[in-house]
């Protein structure tokens, strides 16, 4: 099967994180699209890897899961204290700073 | 047949281990990082080991020293020729040690040191039952107003976690810029970001602005860097390789054999502008230029005002420094498709940055707005895209960052009930009250608009002159617009300081420690030096302006 | 190398300045007596620099030049031709006077914290701005000039926007808000003045590669540097539009009246008479000397406005309700004549023009100062206020009226000759607007004697009834600059011989030749 | 010798010098220094006169040159003096009259506590006015020109307190300064046509023209009416004439110097001294004539309607100027004669202001004249000099207005032709009522029954003679007004003594002289028989009359101030009030106006900035959007 179809589907869930980043309110779920965003690059590399035949492309997704994974730590536990704080994990409730 | 014989028709023999040759690592010219690194590891440790009584000063001591250490080695690498002749590109093409990469890490660690400072400071807040306070919540976990924040208070806990996690990013920040290939470029972006989001959520005193602005920078800042990977990876399928110089290649058509399994991606551009396009998106993200400066005044305003004055300063320098080094080692070639845009992008920065300025009534938000114009000027060094263009971009970033720095400290001086009073309204007559801190104020302030004999001018006249010989004349006029509305706000709070009446229940000037009195020191002592005598500076800048690939 | 006098004019009140800053707050007279003295040193300097300079000389003398910014191409070059020389004796020479004038304006009113020292900082912004002034005749390095140029706009803002005339009729609060709009107009107005020429400067950088006057305007002259017209244009434009702003030229002269109403006599003074000269100074320098081809394409715009300004600022002083103001509008029109003067291109007119920058300072010196003392004597700047003066302090009114006649440049004062050598410069290269300037004379005599009559005679108003004569103090003030006015009105040759090699040397950089006089054109 | 000349301004310098600055010390002397300086310059004077008179007639041109005034670039304007017959004249008669007058001085202004003031302004005229007749060029001339203005405008507003002697003052100078716009033009004009401005080489002499005739006939013509405009702001000649009657605000001996014999005829002394410019323009020379014979009327009728003894007076003077400057303007023929009737003029407009003076001084500076009345009984000597001016500038046969008004007529009716009959009507017309309100003045003042009333703090005035200090120099001036022209006229000494500066000319009168004489004399008998009817058969009434139109209209100085007022001030107050408001709001208005646009934009840009995570987002999407396209979008281009 030819690897340029894994490159469009990575686009596509880039984009379906990418709009989900933008229209969910849950911080959790808009997190979960930053790393849906994420594994879409993943799997493009992988996909480029495969067409270029060097590995490159798969180390740097190892990379990446354990960048995401220091993302995920460093996220949930902001997000996690201000979910305590205001008891809401919606972004637009944060809003306390404007103009 | 032979048993090997047989077991030879399914397996073969695995290389000898000594084919896989051990990675080559020059400890000597990584050491500035390495110390960083190693440093911010003791200090883990020291929170883990130490009393807590002792951990501040154990960990004020370790960072300190860590810094100076770690600029020394850069004075050392620099003087020892690797900014000029002996640039070379280090640990396995990963990192490139040249002059634009020491100078920007000498900047940092400056920066980060005279930060440690105003981050060390105890004596601005009012002891809490008797025990010293910084500007950091005493537990970041408890929550606002909670019985257990109290009892934190009152045990007098202090987050010195602060201080590796200001090592951790300064170390991402030392190699940002100095990173040769896409994958340690991402891999440093996240490790100077992710501290810094965290202290973004460590204020003392308006705790849920803080967490609000953490929680924005994340989310914003993660969204951006996915982007960057994105980028990332169409580039690498556009080369085949994350290495800046073999992608240099692939761009200039210079690339010696084409892989025929290449050809069908190799050299679409397609995948090349895309990439290039979101990688560079990522960078301006970091810069705060317009339109991806949105997180600026919000973070800037809600995080604890040591980190702000931190952040502001050293992001913009590491992040520009990597933006040249994308722009001028890899995209050279591609220059005729991204000078337009950056026109476009530094154009929008300027103005839009100075034009929302004028509006603003928090002096820490009204600075994120002043220094998102900055950024906008420095862009207009970058397009030059002529060896001047560098120099003037690094001697923009040195003067800028300090002035900053100085600012912001300036800023945690001026407090109320509330802790500090960030309202314009509040900063009514401190001229009368306390003439100097209000003096020294306006000397960053006139620093910002660029009166000549301050640091500002020389830098903003540096990049003006570097854009115009590079043909942006347009550019320059719109840059000398928009200083003139910039000036418009800086003015105003000079006006507000020396010329209204203080308000009687305005805010007391906190006497203190001598540790930010250093760190605005410095920022007045690099302003004004900068401002009179340039040359010696410009010379580092110039010689420092040659990228290696 | 020879002592470095040129320097040491800007540099002593720069250390002046310091100093007086630094005197501790109880110790306020000291801080007066200290810049007084360091004005009249530097006054004793400035002289020797007349005295050293040899008008048949080089063009440029007492000359200076040390590397300084390599990179922006920027040299420390120092150095006076006869206009700068005669200019920085202006300045050294007035200073004293604006520093005595002004001995009780900055005592402070209600007191702030323990630090703040409001008399030791008007002192010291005084002598700032000095310094940079004096250095800004003196810079032979465009950017060098620049810098100062810009500089000088702050301690000028501090010194508007952070003393006023005691006993406002609306109010301290009131007044200060005047105030801080009116500092803060005039340094908007300059700043942007400025920017847009540091986008030229820069462009100019570009074009020349370094900032040497002499070496650009030498590369110009002997064709080794050309720029194209439309470059030129563009960057004479720059740099004009900045002095302009400074001159002040209309339309962009409202600054001038709100940051004269609003500052002390003396600060008042301060800009119309000293810093309002670089502008029109750096005209006749920067803008001649670099851009002769440009300024000859702009010549008929600017005289225009130069004669509105002439006739707009004194019909507006008819207008004027406030003397300060008054005085204001009739210094515009007065920029009006000297930028008519440069821009005539004729001998006179650039003599005259230079001249007039000397006569302007003192006589305007001498008229302000002596409406200051009126003024915090009854504290009020309506000219309706008051009446019949001159019954109760003679000797004011008629140092008054002195300077008011020197304003109207009568025949024997200083200001006459500067006048006529501009309407004649005029006049001789374009008869219509010499006449129409000359209608300027009759509109000076009118808002002159209109504010003369209103304050000084008629019945005696009740609320002046009791006023003092001037003091020994103002007197010391007044009598050097009318003795002045009135030397140089019957004797000018000693500032002319200094000033006209100069001229001829910008004549032959925009490379203008005199008119002939008809009847030997005709021959 | 020629090093006396500046001696003659400098005495009178040195006098207001020490007068005005030396403060209160000297008020108990200050009047007898000034009074002696200005005296000692007569006598100064007299020594040059002698001296002149001791040397050829071609060669009495003396010039000193002090120093370079204005040494520019091809200008040259040097501080230099040139002393001929025509100077010599007025040195003459400026210092001596300027002497008399200061003698009177001392005595009119004894009450007044500001007399050391008063003087130093006198010498301070004196000096301008010796600047002005001894330049030897035009712009020095002009200093002096100015500097009499100033001398002026302070003494007419001497008694500032009055806001109407300050009003006259301010007005004085600034119809002046429109005059003098038009001397500094000329000058300009000039200096770029000839490139100097200097007498000698600009007018020559009579043997040697100068280089004035080379230019061309316009330009000429122009620098000519340009000295006209001149000399009508400071000769008070329509239309610039308006000041003189307020002028009369200032104190009488000021009036009687200044406003009668020396300063408002420096306009003639401009036209006669440019002759070698105007006879080479003879346009110009007609619009001066022209000008010369309305202001003799104008002034005429004007001193009819005025009650106020002074104001009649000026009307008077206004006329008689009116005289010389018709003469003039009639070139050769008539310079000397100008100058003659501007000589005898001088001594007896100044006698009769002088006594006029000493009514006021009996009178309680009564100046009404229908208050006055049979006053020569009270003031015997007053009356008799009075009555000498008079008759003299009635032209009365054989008193000096006889002699020199008569030359004039008889001159203007020798321009021949329409404008000649036209002219020479006017000035016989311009005898007539001369005659008429001079008799008018004469027996309002003297004769009838007294009129006088207590004033307003119920003083009754008790008239009497003036002291000495007063009289002699009335008495002085009568001998003058009586015996000069007959003086002047035997022998033709005048006119030899001027005629190689002005030079000469008969020109060939339609008339002859008898014919002119006896035509003076039935108009002078008309004019006062009309006046005796009016005023010498029925008693005055003490209010005045409604009158007729031309009466209303003549108290009002002919409506010329109305006029002015309506035109000129307040269509000048209207323009700055406009421009006032087109200041603030337009010219400024633009600026704060993009200075609030700026904030209104940022106000709008802010908003965008709403705090929501996800908008920001939004932004960030839509800008990476934004910049791929536009990267994709360079490439296709």
């Amino acid at each position: 099967m030819n690897p340029v179809n894994y490159l469009y589907l990575a686009a596509l869930l880039f984009t379906i994180g990418a709009t989900g980043v933008l229209i969910r309110r849950n911080a959790i779920v808009v997190f979960m699209c930053i790393e849906l965003m994420l594994n879409a690059c993943n799997l493009a590399f992988v996909a480029f890897s495969r067409m270029h035949g060097n590995l490159d492309g798969q180390i740097i997704a190892f990379f990446t899961m354990v960048v995401a994974a220091a993302e995920v730590v460093v996220g949930l536990a902001i997000i996690v204290s201000l979910f305590r704080t205001r008891h809401s994990a919606s972004v637009d409730d944060a809003s306390l700073m404007k103009l | 047949m032979s048993a090997v014989a047989v077991h030879s028709l399914w397996t073969t023999a695995a290389d000898p281990i000594s084919k896989i040759d051990a990675p080559k690592f020059e400890y000597g010219q990584m050491s500035p990082t390495l110390i960083v690194v190693g440093a911010a590891i003791v200090g883990v440790l020291v929170e883990a080991f130490v009393p807590r009584k002792f951990r501040y000063y154990a960990q004020v001591f370790v960072s300190a020293v860590a810094l100076a250490a770690a600029f020394a080695a850069v004075v050392a690498l620099a003087a020892d020729g690797y900014g000029t002749t002996k640039a070379r590109i280090a640990a396995m093409g990963a990192i490139a040690v040249d002059g634009p990469a020491l100078f920007l890490q000498g900047t940092i660690l400056l920066a980060g040191l005279v930060g440690l400072f105003t981050f060390a400071e105890r004596r601005l807040d009012p002891a809490a039952h008797g025990n010293r306070v910084d500007s950091f919540a005493a537990q970041a976990a408890s929550v606002p107003g909670s019985d257990s924040e109290k009892a934190a208070v009152k045990a007098g806990f202090t987050t010195t976690e602060v201080f590796p996690l200001l090592l951790f990013a300064v170390a991402g920040m030392l190699i940002f810029p100095a990173a040769n290939d896409l994958l340690t470029l991402f891999v440093a972006l996240e490790v100077f970001s992710l501290p810094l989001y965290l202290m973004c959520a460590l204020a003392r005193r308006k705790r849920l602005m803080s967490q609000e602005a953490a929680v924005k920078y994340f989310l914003l800042g993660a969204f951006a860097s996915a982007f960057t990977l994105f980028g990332i990876a169409l580039l690498y399928g556009y080369a085949g390789s994350v290495t800046y110089a073999k992608i240099a290649q692939v761009v200039d058509g210079t690339v010696t054999t084409v892989d025929p399994a290449l050809v069908d991606t190799m050299g679409n551009d397609a995948l090349l502008l895309i990439g290039a396009a979101m990688i560079v998106m990522g960078l301006l993200f970091k810069v705060g230029a317009v339109p991806f400066h949105m997180w600026t005044p919000d973070v800037y305003q809600g995080a604890p005002t040591p980190v702000t004055g931190f952040m502001a300063a050293a992001t913009k320098v590491a992040a520009f420094g990597a933006l040249l080094r994308i722009l001028y080692v890899v995209l050279p070639g591609l220059r005729w498709d991204w000078r337009p845009v950056m026109w476009g992008v530094a154009v929008v920065t300027m103005l839009g940055g100075a034009i929302v300025a004028i509006t603003q009534t928090d002096i820490k938000r009204m600075l994120a707005y002043s220094s998102i114009a900055h950024a906008g000027f420095i862009l207009a060094g970058v397009i030059a895209t002529t060896p001047d263009g560098v120099s003037s971009v690094l001697f923009y970033l040195a003067a800028y960052s300090f002035v900053t720095i100085g600012a912001f400290a300036v800023v945690t001086l001026v407090r109320d009930a509330g802790g500090e009073a960030t309202h314009l309204s509040k900063w009514a007559g401190l001229g009368r009250r306390s003439p100097l801190v209000a003096a020294v104020f306006a000397v960053f302030l006139l620093a910002f608009a660029g009166i000549p004999l301050t640091s500002g001018f020389a830098g903003k006249f540096a990049v003006f002159k570097a854009a115009a010989e590079g043909g942006a004349a347009p550019l320059v006029v719109i840059g000398v617009i928009s200083s003139a509305i910039a000036a418009f706000f800086y003015i105003r709070v000079i006006v507000l300081m020396f010329f209204s009446e203080p308000s009687p229940e305005g805010p007391t000037v906190a006497v203190p420690s001598p540790l930010t009195t250093t760190a605005i020191g410095v920022g007045v002592a690099v302003t004004l030096v900068l401002g009179v005598a340039p040359q010696y500076f410009l010379d580092l800048a110039s010689q420092a302006g040659v990228f290696v690939r | 190398m020879s002592f470095p006098l040129l320097t040491a004019t800007a540099v002593l009140p720069a250390i002046g300045a310091v100093a007086t800053a630094a005197v501790p707050a109880a110790k306020r007279d000291a801080a007066k007596w200290l810049a007084l003295l360091v004005s009249l040193a530097t006054l004793v300097l400035a002289v020797v620099v007349l005295v050293r300079f040899d008008p048949d000389g080089a063009r440029y003398q007492l000359t200076e030049s040390h590397a300084w910014i390599k990179d922006f191409g920027v040299r420390y070059e120092l150095g006076v031709d006869g206009i700068g020389a005669v200019l920085v004796a202006l300045t050294a020479l007035l200073i004293p006077f604006i520093v005595l004038a002004g001995w009780h304006d900055a005592d402070p009113m209600e007191t702030g914290s323990r630090r703040w020292r409001p008399t030791q900082g008007f002192f010291a912004l005084i002598l700032a701005v000095e310094a940079m002034v004096i250095l800004s005749f003196e810079a032979t390095d465009v950017f060098l000039f620049y810098i100062f140029f810009e500089a000088m706009l702050i301690p000028m803002y501090f010194l508007i926007g952070g003393f006023g005339d005691r006993a406002h009729e609306h109010g301290e609060e009131v007044a200060s808000t005047q105030r801080s709009y009116a500092a803060v107009k005039f340094l908007l107005y300059n700043l942007v003045g400025g920017l847009i020429m540091l986008a030229a400067v820069i462009g100019l950088y570009v074009v020349a590669g370094n900032f040497s006057l002499q070496e650009i305007a030498e590369a110009r002259a002997n064709g080794s540097l050309d720029m194209a017209t439309d470059t030129e244009r563009w960057l004479f434009l720059g740099f004009f539009f900045a002095f302009a702003v400074k001159a002040p030229l209309w339309p962009l002269h409202t600054w001038l009246p709100n940051a004269m109403g609003e500052a002390t006599a003396p600060v008042a003074v301060l800009i119309t008479a000293v810093v309002d000269k670089v502008g029109t100074f750096a005209m006749l320098r920067f803008c001649l000397q670099l851009f002769p081809e440009a300024s000859k394409w702009a010549t008929p715009v600017i005289l225009v406005l130069a004669l509105i300004s002439i006739i707009y600022g004194a019909l507006l002083a008819v207008g004027q309700r406030d003397i300060k103001r008054l005085v204001a509008y009739a210094s515009i029109s007065h920029f009006g004549f000297i930028i008519l003067g440069i821009f005539a291109m004729t001998s006179q007119g650039q003599s005259g023009a230079t001249l007039y920058m000397v006569n302007h300072g003192i006589s305007t010196a001498a008229l302000m100062l002596v409406a200051g003392f009126l003024i915090s004597r009854r504290g009020s700047r309506l000219i309706a206020d008051y009446g019949g003066v001159q019954k109760v302090a003679p000797v004011l009114a008629g140092t008054f009226l002195i300077g008011g006649l020197a304003t109207l440049s009568l025949p024997g004062l200083a200001p006459f000759v500067s006048e006529f050598l501009v309407l004649v410069g005029t006049f001789a290269r374009y008869p219509a607007i010499g006449i129409i300037a000359t209608f300027g004379i009759v509109l000076a005599a009118l808002y002159t004697l209109v504010l003369y009559q209103r304050t000084m005679t008629g019945p005696v108003k009740t609320e002046v009834a009791k006023m003092p004569d001037l003091r020994a103090r103002e007197l010391v003030v007044v009598a050097p600059l009318v003795v002045l006015l009135i030397f140089l009105g019957v004797y000018p040759k000693p500032v002319t011989d200094i000033v006209n090699p100069a001229v001829q040397q910008t004549m032959s950089d925009v490379q203008k030749k005199d008119p002939q006089p008809e009847v030997e054109a005709a021959k | 010798m020629e090093n006396l000349i500046a001696l003659l301004i400098a005495a009178p310098l040195l006098g207001a010098a020490v007068l005005l600055c030396g403060g209160r010390r000297l008020d108990a002397v200050g009047h007898w220094i000034g009074t002696v300086l200005a005296a000692v310059s007569f006598v100064i004077g007299v020594v040059l006169f002698a001296d002149l008179l001791g040397r050829s007639a071609d060669d009495r041109t003396l010039t000193q040159h002090l120093w370079s005034w204005i040494p520019v670039e091809g200008f040259k304007a040097d501080v230099a003096f040139q002393l001929d017959q025509l100077s010599m004249t007025f040195v003459l008669l400026i210092t001596g009259v300027g002497s008399l007058i200061h003698l009177y001085s001392v005595g009119y202004m004894e009450h007044d506590e500001r007399r050391r003031r008063f003087f130093g302004y006198l010498n301070l005229f004196l000096a301008a006015m010796l600047l002005l007749v001894l330049a030897d060029n035009y712009l020095l001339l002009y200093v002096g020109w100015e500097g009499v203005g100033l001398a002026s405008y302070l003494l007419i507003g001497f008694w500032q307190h009055k806001p109407s002697a300050a009003t006259a003052a301010k007005k004085a100078f600034l119809v002046n300064r429109v005059g003098d716009m038009g001397l500094s033009i000329a000058v300009m004009l000039m200096f770029t046509t000839f490139g100097t401005f200097a007498f000698a080489p600009l007018l020559g002499t009579q043997e040697e023209p100068g280089i004035a005739g080379d230019a061309s006939e316009g330009t000429l013509t122009g620098i000519a009416l340009l000295l006209l405009l001149a000399a009508c702001g400071k000769s008070a000649q329509v239309p610039l004439q308006s000041w003189l009657g307020d002028a009369m605000e200032g104190p009488t001996p000021v009036s009687a110097l200044i406003h009668a014999a020396t300063m408002v005829t420096a306009g003639v002394y401009l036209i006669v001294r440019s002759g070698a410019i105007f006879n080479a323009a003879p346009d110009a020379q007609l619009v001066v004539t022209v000008v010369g014979a309305v202001t003799l009327l104008f002034g005429a009728i004007v001193g009819c309607a005025k009650d106020d003894i002074k104001k009649a007076l000026a009307g008077s003077t206004m006329s008689q100027i009116g005289y010389m400057v018709l003469a003039a303007g009639l070139g050769p023929i008539g310079y000397v004669w100008a100058i003659m009737h501007l000589v005898t003029h001088g001594f007896f407009k100044a006698g009769l202001f002088l006594g006029a003076g000493s009514v006021m001084h009996g009178m309680n500076d009564e100046v009404d004249m229908r208050r006055y009345g049979g006053l020569r009984k009270y003031m015997p000597i007053t009356f008799v000099t009075f009555g000498l001016g008079y008759l003299a500038i009635i032209g009365f046969p054989g008193l000096s207005g006889f002699f020199s008004k008569d030359k004039i007529i008889e001159a203007a009716f020798a321009k021949g032709g329409t404008e000649g009959w036209i002219l020479g009507g006017a000035a016989l017309l311009g005898a007539a009522i001369t005659a008429y309100y001079m008799t008018r003045v004469m027996l309002m003042t003297f004769f009838g029954e007294k009129r006088w009333q207590p004033d307003a703090d119920g003083h009754e005035p008790h008239p009497h003679e003036s002291p000495r200090s007063m009289t002699i120099p009335m008495i002085v001036l009568a001998f003058g007004s009586v015996f000069a022209g007959a003086f002047f006229t035997i022998g033709d000494r005048f006119l030899n003594w001027l005629e190689p500066v002005t030079g000469d000319d008969h020109g060939h009168s339609p008339l002859s002289a008898t014919t002119v004489t006896l035509a003076t004399m039935v108009v002078l008998v008309v004019g006062v028989a009309i006046a005796y009817g009016q005023y010498g058969r029925r008693p005055v009434p003490v209010v005045a009359p409604r009158g007729s139109m031309l009466t209303r209209a003549a108290r009002r100085d002919l409506l010329q101030d109305d006029f002015n007022h309506v035109v000129l001030v307040r269509g000048g107050e209207h323009l700055t009030r406009s421009l006032v408001y087109v200041d603030h709001t337009l010219v400024d208005g633009v600026v704060n106006g993009t200075a609030a646009s700026v904030g209104g934009l940022s106000g709008r840009m802010r908003r965008v900035q709403n705090g929501f995570v996800r908008s920001y987002a939004v932004s960030m999407f839509g800008g990476a959007a934004i910049l791929i396209a536009a990267t994709l979008l360079m490439r296709a281009v």
